[in-house]
């Protein structure tokens, strides 16, 4: 992957290119073909590396090896978590809480639980910052609340969410909460046995590892449910022969993360200044969505509309025309009732029109102040460009 | 994602702007997306001498009206109105799904201009 | 991988090694990074990619592309299926039918919606043949079943399974069927839609694809609830962003096969054909477990036990001294409780001391005639290493 | 999977065989795993002077077998029924969960030597 190739990417929080040397461990780790399970002699470099990635992982995560469980990446994690948690009380289903902007993995998983089993669900919206009050997770608590599921950081407008306040609230009632980590993990520090939850996802593509494979934290590792039952890989939690390929470039990813993520949020600090200075300076009228301050949201991610302009057809022109790369808060379709407007922000409740117009621009450790500055010169030119084709005179 | 067509035409579109004193003027929205294209053209002996368009909307809308005025340009009202359904849908190439929206805002502007062209009696 | 380490290799059923066209494929994906679920231009060739992966695997199974949805493996497959066709069934739960003899992935899925929900199930024993007796499934019928899951061809024996006829039983009363084909794709031609089951499991690191990727075949797409709830990829059927470096191994893996599969199983019968004539010819006494006929077990396994013999240490010479891994019937356990035999082999019938002794010999593509000529002439050498070991006088 | 030690003692034991006329024989088996080993010695002056075993069993426990004779020969059965339970257990090395029967086995080696040496009458 050549640098050149990534100054127009801003799009991190999608996916992310894997670094060099999560390739080349990944490239060391084909010839190693023997099964991870097996007693032969071929299988103990497998072994040993399973051993040290599961390792490495945990000191990422600063817990022990034997609280990560590798799965096929974020949306098996979430999906895991929350129905082993729900599935044994499924002949009495109790209480759910959620809000109404996690990732569909949360929302798909909760929502067929409350159709297929009977649950109740209380879905917290957030405020016009992003965030989840704290207080209105107290206040959807019932009796039969048998789990929290809560993101830490969402992945459309970076809002970090309380998810240290929902852990005490929730410990002192004995409820489990589940926390969606795929886009805070690489992006900050994280202290899991500090946190409390009993389960947390990550997801390997959000930090420079390859698509596939994540891992879910798991506090008591004891009392976990398989989500796929069978043989005794991952302690006996999660059965399949074990993608060493995937867990190399992992573990790969994760030492990286290790000791650079510190360096990496400092450096994604002075790029979102950069870049809020600057479109500030636009003569455009420009709105961000939701906090911005990096106390508040992951400082690799901003959110903004441009009135008078569709990000639609702003996101293509800067694709087509610049090779960049940003996301968009609304997407055509088809039909009324499959609107494709991001949940997120309508769950903020930002109006359509604002919706229409919002771009997430979400940088990385490939990204170069520079980068930065070539992003804002082109949207500039790209918006007038859209803004005169619709000036109706 | 786009074809060639469609990137072609919303990347450089020939047509927008303005008409001066045009014949014929008319705006099509499209409630699903909320898209809004504004067409003005002039009319010599029952053809299409002059066309442009404005458009707010996604991609493929806005190379849609760039797509028609082209179709129409230096073209009989009466050869327009004789367009099939089929026809019109081709014009757009390959869509995704997400873009097929767009069939029904082009064959939209076909019905907007031969309405507006009777209803100003150039047809 | 050079052929030269893989000389000593009979474990294919375990695993394979990948081959070189599915290292390049695997290699060529890595800097495609792009989410394959977004519109931008960089996505595209992932999209594509992935499409014609589909396809590629569709003509292997002879289905067609809508019918195959990706997962992390064959064990995420049979747990899918199973899961899927019964959890709707939870409130009322009915009855399974399956064997003995299924991989653990299958065994403990049926073994937890027992436990957690309260199904009933018929675990078919095998005949000494090691294939289920039609007849007993057809006796086994309730009339609430819900589920027959039967294995294509047993991975201990290679025995193949009457599944064309459970099929046939099944469908005239409108029971589901679900096939675990992991041991079967990549050894013998397969046709899908003509077996008619309603779905299929296959796993790419069994025909020198990569492990963590596997696929569900799915005879009628739109009826079957995901494993892993989320957003929209397979057709909505299957949450998280795609494995495309296993998706692309797996690809190249099926279009190989596809080509050379019928050649493959030709060599595997010459290598069995030789195999059992030199096993003959040795001085011990040796007994195969199972049917070895190459029309009612796969050709490129042999199971077998030396009397006097514990397999376990000859497994640990042939590995240790000459580089040769095989697979065996029973390991070391720490008690009692936990013996571990093989269940395969306990449910056919085999006393004790032949499961002890039992080795499972399985090769592949890359195993020649002279490579079984030594192995047979290392198992003699180690044989009677052994014998002279434990004769007491 | 075996450790050096183990493995070194499995592919190469020194002292697969038989003792003639032998002062000590025993046969330990284990109900676990099935594995037997027999074991004989000369004893000479309260040593055990020549020892050499057969066994049936896995790949651990044939080397536990050996591991027992190598430390026995030329040793004075007092020193031998003074090993603590943590001495013996560390002859074996690093041991997997699975090979750990064979701690049971070398434990069973040593108790059935000095009750055959006290039923024979050489301690
Ligand atoms: C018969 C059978 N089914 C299922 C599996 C599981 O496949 P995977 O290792 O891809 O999870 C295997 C092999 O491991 C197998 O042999
Ligand atoms: C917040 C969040 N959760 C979960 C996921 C799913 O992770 P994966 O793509 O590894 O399934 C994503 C990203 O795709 C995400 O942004």
């Amino acid at each position: 992957m050549e640098m050149q190739e990534l100054s127009g990417y801003f799009d991190y929080n999608a996916t992310t290119p894997l670094s060099d040397t999560v390739v080349q461990a990944m490239i060391a780790s084909l010839s190693q073909f023997s099964n991870a399970s097996s007693s032969s002699k071929l299988a103990q470099g497998n072994k040993a590396l399973l051993k040290e990635a599961r390792q490495s992982v945990a000191r990422l995560l600063n817990c022990s090896a034997a609280q990560v469980a590798f799965t096929s990446g974020g949306s098996e994690a979430n999906n895991w978590a929350i129905k082993s948690c729900l599935l044994p009380c499924s002949q009495a289903p109790g209480h759910i809480i959620t809000t109404a902007i996690e990732h569909p993995s949360v929302l798909d998983t909760v929502r067929y639980l409350e159709r297929a089993f009977g649950f109740t669900v209380t879905r917290l919206q957030p405020q016009a910052s992003g965030a989840i009050a704290l207080a209105e997770v107290e206040a959807a608590l019932q009796p039969d609340t048998q789990l929290i599921s809560v993101m830490y950081a969402n992945n459309e407008t970076g809002v970090i969410q309380p998810v240290e306040g929902i852990v005490a609230l929730a410990q002192a009632r004995g409820i489990k909460v589940h926390v969606d980590g795929v886009q805070i993990v690489g992006k900050r520090q994280v202290d899991l046995p500090a946190l409390g939850a009993d389960f947390v996802s990550c997801s390997a593509h959000k930090f420079y590892g390859p698509k596939g494979v994540g891992c879910l934290y798991i506090r008591e590792p004891d009392q976990l449910e398989p989500l796929i039952h069978g043989g005794g890989q991952e302690m006996g939690m999660r059965a399949g022969t074990e993608n060493l390929t995937a867990i190399a470039g992992m573990a790969q990813a994760a030492q990286d993360c290790t000791s650079m993520v510190a360096q990496w949020d400092a450096h994604y600090s002075d790029c979102k200044a950069q870049l809020m200075g600057r479109l500030e300076q636009l003569p455009f009228s420009i709105r961000f969505n939701g906090e911005t301050c990096v106390t508040q949201a992951v400082a690799n991610t901003l959110n903004f509309s441009i009135d008078g302009v569709r990000a639609e057809a702003l996101a293509a022109f800067l694709d087509r025309k610049c090779g960049i790369q940003v996301s968009i808060g609304s997407a055509c379709s088809n039909n009324d009732a499959s609107k494709q407007h991001s949940h997120v922000l309508s769950a903020m409740g930002l109006d359509e029109a604002r919706i229409q117009g919002a771009l997430r621009v979400s940088f990385g450790r490939y990204t170069q102040l520079a980068d930065i500055e070539t992003f804002v010169q082109q949207l500039e030119a790209c918006t007038s460009k859209l803004l005169a084709m619709s000036e109706m005179a | 994602m786009y074809s060639e067509l469609i990137a072609d035409h919303f990347m450089d579109p020939g047509f927008v702007g303005d008409v001066e004193n045009p014949a014929l003027e008319f705006e099509i929205g499209n409630s699903v997306c909320g898209d809004r294209i504004r067409v003005q053209a002039g009319v010599t002996d029952g053809t299409v001498s002059e066309i442009a368009y404005r458009a707010w909307g996604c991609a493929t809308s806005v190379a849609t009206g760039d797509i028609f005025c082209e179709s129409v340009k230096n073209t009989a009202l009466a050869d327009i109105a004789s367009r099939t359904p089929e026809q019109i849908e081709a014009m757009l190439g390959e869509l995704e799904p997400s873009q097929h929206h767009c069939v029904h805002i082009l064959t939209e502007m076909h019905q907007s201009l031969l309405a507006e062209a009777q209803t100003q009696g150039v047809i």
